[in-house]
């Protein structure tokens, strides 16, 4: 099993959330992020002073798949949050030894 | 004639009150509003405030005041720039005419504002702010001419004999603006949500509240200073100030007990922002009725307000007409029942008017009156803020770009976001927003 | 009798006052509730703001303020639906029966909503309704009559000929309701504390504050209508008005350095729910006597009171009765220390009563007065309130599940949660509540 | 003396609108602070109510108001404990001298909250209240005297016959306290910024306000309040009042227009932290000439201020100040524009003064009262203050240390996070503060 | 050494924290998170209109243990965090190639 | 390529996004948590009442790097954070299988 990590751009959330649902994903977690990569912030002039801002607010959506299905669905993450501009975010793959659904105690691949 | 030291000092006071509403309706606006747009909407009654406020000085007192002109228009040049206004002889009815300036700029302003509510997120503030002045010196200043302009008071027979053509000639009950305040923003308010369009995402995605407890606490500062609005515009004090006090406090009590009872109801719950709108509601409703009718009618009226506004804010999904904070909803709704329903519930208990509606023998002439006078104010408002939008919409663009309207308006608009909460820690950064920095200068 | 143009005035401007303390109450209570349950809180004075309005003008009033049957009670048909009330004559000292009655309408309306505190995150929004015009009929317009009617005024003796049985046959001091608003609530809230019984988690977790901020100014909104309260309680302008301004300030202002410095001592710092707390404990406390001692006396009553009630707040741990925003606390120790403290610093340089307490040289009668007043409303407004939480809580039940209690009764209760802080972003999720929408239909 | 009773009431709304400023003032101030510091923020304005208003009666008044010596301080024991006031024929042209008191206590505890915005985040409460305590006594009191004291008015020749050395005998032109209050605060505020030195960070992170909405709410308080603050100065209702309200209000407008425009064209972009200071900026400067100048010339006041004040901002990052809220660039600035400007705005067509300025013909003799007024505050204040607070950092230490700083002032010193806002979950825990607890014990 | 994540209910929190004490672990990082599974969300009425909203609140429980550790600290979690319902939660194991302490720089099995 | 996995003291953030910097690293990703370890919370008095309180705020840093670059963006990280006193924080390293750029569509180490 693995775990496949997306920070993108907040407003493509609805959009990865129906891409994943289109693939028969059955469920995410949704957290806050913030961060930076080639997008490196841009400079702010506020109450006549200039900042240069670096963290831009992200969301991270984190989702348990089958080894089988990784490829599919990063690949439908990527096509839902792709604007081709930087910014657009970073997706990881990483390993999971165990999965547990908590209501059941099911293990494994069930879990998921 | 000589200064009545007890009504100044009540419409100085009321006079402050109201302009505390502006505050509160940029939070009772801003609270509803989605967390990206809060500042924004907050701004567009602060610019407002700001711009009207300016005018009014130059020459929209003089335009809603002046000399009448048939009934149409104060003369323009009289009092621009408050010439003539800083007489020490200018006191009428005891009350100094700066004084009753100040009361009116205080609605001018509102008025203008309460727009703003339909055109949440989306609109750019440059092209706010030319509306604003479009509208108040076009729309605002005229119909307030029409509807409170009441000149050439006779002490002999105590009466005006001169004035606008809905206030005073045609004789339409309006004490505070159920027409000139609430029909009129709320017509504007429909026509600018038609030429902005809709926001992203309208009828799909939730946009909630940001911050309820802003939102009543809104409705409460509103709450407060409509006491100044309604019942200080008999421009006395007296007996009638007490009944036009309880009636608009019992109007909104009952409209908030119409609106929570629709929710649990229709919906199974009651919820906060029913809570702050039903009150609003009621006090819309009760503004032009509250010298004409007993408690007993304000109770009704509240309820009747309560009820149908409740019903009123759902119209936009069907319509599909993007009234963000429900301007059409609850003033033109609200401003129209209050105005109509005085032809019902008048009595002559309510000595300020003394006429009775149709519940209490009246006859149909109030009813066609009270039409009259709505329907006029409507119209003319809707077709000139629809006239003035398209033709900002066409030159300078009334809308913001999609991708600044996705990025949220407060940061593209006015490079800033309203909140910053993350407290003790040492890093500033917060999720919502960069601000990890490089350097400052100044 | 003819209206007094600046009594008036002052009059409609502190009854204004005293509704702004309403909003003001409800972010006091709201922003020192958990996050989960602000707007619930805020509901509680919302909702009894529009029942207990409505309610008013339907007879309460009547209740509270027509003619006494033996000071019990007045009579509840003289000014039903406000007849009567309605007539140009109705003036008393130069103030119109409207204005009276608009302004004590603020007093029903708070008395009320105080209780709320003592209930958070656990209570039927419906069974509170229920209780709130169940116990302002049974419990605050009677004992509103005890207190506060006088009648009958005389205008050659320049005095009142009948009333309610402790502020008139007793003549207890208490000017703006130490007994009727402060003690009455908080004895009514410790009874609703026992007959809901504790939040889960009561005295094991903290249960912080959610937004100190908004404390802070709901007990600054809270001070500024308190002058309306108190000191437009003589119905009167003039000198006294000048010293119970004074002395309401001062009496605030002492309360807050005692708290703050009990805090100090005790805990090591001062903290803003302190300072926020010591000013409500010393306005509660200053409230029955402000037109009975002088601004020293006020200092003294104020200091002790802070420091008494900072210390009291710690009780409900002790007692294990979970009064969650300290009612108890500060309104009903602070009601009667403010109540009994007039029978130790009452001045007669303090004119409008012109009685010396026992640390000038006063007997002890005052004390007696003072004592029986205290406790008769205390007593009454314990039982009858806990007589009415029981109905309730056997029939519809008083208090939510507890699957609701730990999902918060803002959902659960109102379907609302208060924040929706999540900026810029342009996907509209929090981590606090779901969002994410397929479809909206109306 | 008769008491005047319209008077009476106009000055009651007014003294209680003053001192709804304070709770203003603490959220303009703390929306506009670092989230780590808004309660330090808002607890210090609390604290200088607190002190400031038991100092007050016990020997402030008297300072300031007692019999003057020689213009210089008021005979401090005249009136300690409010002795003397408290008579019934203690009444000044209609005013009973209990409620001149009482609005003039608003004054005070204002002023002296007004330094705090110059510290925020780095002051030790301890010494704050220290601080408040020494300059309310040294510094206001006696200024107050020097700009407000006019005393033996003598009714025949409608005058005043003694008074404080810049208000009475200079006759500097300062109707409700451009230097006693705005001058005399900025400067006191810069010498503390001084004698703390800057936040850790000042000049690299951007600290930005934290609540903006807050910011907003706290200004449009101040805004309402200060209707009372300008107004009422004239201690009279009657023309005057009407347009010395029109001016505080139109030069208001002025201001935020000047800021946001001034915003506009440097930066781009209009803020709503730009409209809320523009707004303060205006009611500064037009304080003290508020009495003095047409409505046009208030716009000018009002416009030039707003402008100008937008610079003056961005000063401390060039001198390297960290006057963190900006009170040298508002009130200190502000007051020194607003005060000057009179020279050349005043028109004998406000006939509360009745003088002209240069732009009306006048003479230089009215600059020069001006400016000797403005700088005798500004270098006492400084002075004083300095001392102060140098006293106070080489004794008792004014400033936390740095690990607290970076933890956060709130917590540290008051044991408090402002904000708890993860609202409907079950868990208390906040990702801003430690909440899960193992016991509670009182 | 092994990562445990678990996504439960927020109110379940202090129940996790204190089985994970009593199991021994010394430390966990906690952080909030939103997210759906079987349990779908649910439908609102809100102002007249009807929403269905799919994400909800939970918290995110990351805990570090030596390899041995991992089944008895899932366990204590599971059992923990349990009604029966749906919406209860998920666990999820991964592995992990090192551990530091920041305060002394200890590497590995000792840094946990 | 590995994800680096910094918990540490908020007011830490500044100087290990500076050291980062420093070491070449070209993007990171940021989040609120709380958390404790030997770090037990403190003891608060509040309102007249004592409270004992757990979870201490941190923010978390992610940092995708290169299996090269491992322990110098470990050093650095530690390095910024250390304070030597307890509190400091945890450093964890764990594998990673791909990483995707959403921009570019991009595969593995080039997409970091
Ligand atoms: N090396 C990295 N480690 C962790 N997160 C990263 C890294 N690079 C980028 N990110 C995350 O991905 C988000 C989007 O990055 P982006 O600016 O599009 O970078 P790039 O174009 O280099 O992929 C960043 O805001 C950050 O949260
Ligand atoms: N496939 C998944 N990937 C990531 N997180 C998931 C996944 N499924 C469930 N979760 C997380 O677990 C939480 C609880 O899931 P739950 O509704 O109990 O699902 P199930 O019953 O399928 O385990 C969800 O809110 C979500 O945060
Ligand atoms: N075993 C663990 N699992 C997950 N996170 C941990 C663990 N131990 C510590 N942490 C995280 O590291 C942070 C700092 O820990 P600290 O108190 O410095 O512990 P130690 O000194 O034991 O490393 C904690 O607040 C917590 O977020």
């Amino acid at each position: 099993m693995k775990l496949v990590t997306a920070v993108v751009k907040p407003h493509k959330l609805d959009d990865v959330k129906n891409a994943l649902e289109t693939q028969g994903v059955q469920g995410m977690t949704v957290s806050e992020a913030s961060g930076y990569g080639r997008q490196k912030g841009h400079t702010e002039v506020y109450r006549g002073a200039e900042y240069t801002s670096d963290l831009v607010p992200k969301v991270r959506v984190e989702v348990l798949v089958d080894d089988a299905d990784v490829s599919e669905v990063v690949d439908a993450i990527v096509r839902a949050s792709q604007s081709g501009r930087i910014g657009d975010g970073k997706v990881w793959v990483s390993p999971v030894d165990d999965v547990i659904r908590v209501r059941t105690g099911e293990h494994g691949t069930d879990a998921i | 004639m000589e200064v009545d030291n007890g009504t100044t000092a009540w419409l100085l006071s009321a006079a402050s009150m109201v302009l505390l509403m502006l505050p509160g309706l940029a939070l009772f606006y801003g609270g509803m509003n989605r967390a990206r747009g809060i500042l924004n909407m907050m701004m567009m009654s602060f610019g407002s405030l700001a711009l009207v406020g300016v005018l009014w000085v130059l020459y929209g007192y003089s335009v809603a005041f002046g000399a009448s002109q048939n009934g149409i228009i104060g003369d323009p040049t009289q009092f621009a720039g408050f010439k003539g206004v800083l007489a020490e002889t200018a006191v009428t009815a005891g009350l100094p005419d700066t004084v009753f300036a100040g009361f009116q700029a205080g609605f001018a302003v509102i008025t203008v504002a309460l727009i703003s509510g339909a055109i949440a997120d989306r609109a750019k503030f440059s092209a706010w702010m030319v509306f604003v002045g479009a509208w108040a010196t076009l729309v605002y200043f005229p119909v307030a001419h029409w509807v409170f302009a009441f000149q050439g008071f006779d002490d002999a027979a105590g009466a005006y004999t001169a004035g606008g053509w809905i206030g005073f000639d045609l004789a339409t009950i309006d004490l505070a603006g159920g027409t000139a305040v609430h029909i009129n923003a709320g017509a504007a308010a429909l026509a600018l949500a038609l030429v902005l369009g809709r926001r992203k995402g309208f009828g799909a995605e939730p946009m909630r509240p940001n911050n309820l407890p802003l939102v009543m606490l809104g409705a409460g500062i509103l709450f407060f200073g409509w006491f100044g609005f309604n019942v200080a515009s008999t421009l006395g004090v007296g007996f009638n100030s007490g009944y036009i006090w309880i009636n608009t406090f019992v109007a909104t009590c009952a409209a908030m007990l119409g609106w929570l009872v629709v929710e649990r109801l229709r919906d199974g719950k009651s919820t906060s922002l029913g809570a702050a709108s039903g009150a609003i509601a009621g006090l819309v409703a009760i503004t032009p009725g509250c010298g004409a009718v007993t408690p007993v009618g304000a109770i009704f009226i509240g309820l009747i307000s309560g009820v149908v506004c409740a019903f009123a804010v759902g119209l936009k999904y069907k319509l599909k007409y993007d009234d963000s904070l429900d301007v059409v909803g609850i003033h033109l709704v609200g401003g129209l029942l209050g105005t109509i329903l005085i032809a019902f519930f008048a009595s002559d208990a309510a000595v300020y008017y003394g006429q009775n509606g149709l519940f209490y023998g009246g006859g149909g002439d109030l009813f066609f009156k009270q039409i009259v006078g709505a329907i006029a104010v409507m119209a003319y408002s809707f077709v000139i803020a629809f006239i003035i939008g398209f033709i900002i919409d066409k030159t300078m663009g009334f809308r913001i770009s999609e991708e600044d309207e996705l990025e949220g308006i407060d940061f593209t608009e006015h490079a800033e976001n309203a909140y910053e909460l993350t407290g003790r820690a040492g890093g500033s950064f917060t999720s919502s927003r960069p601000t990890t920095t490089s350097e400052v200068s100044s």
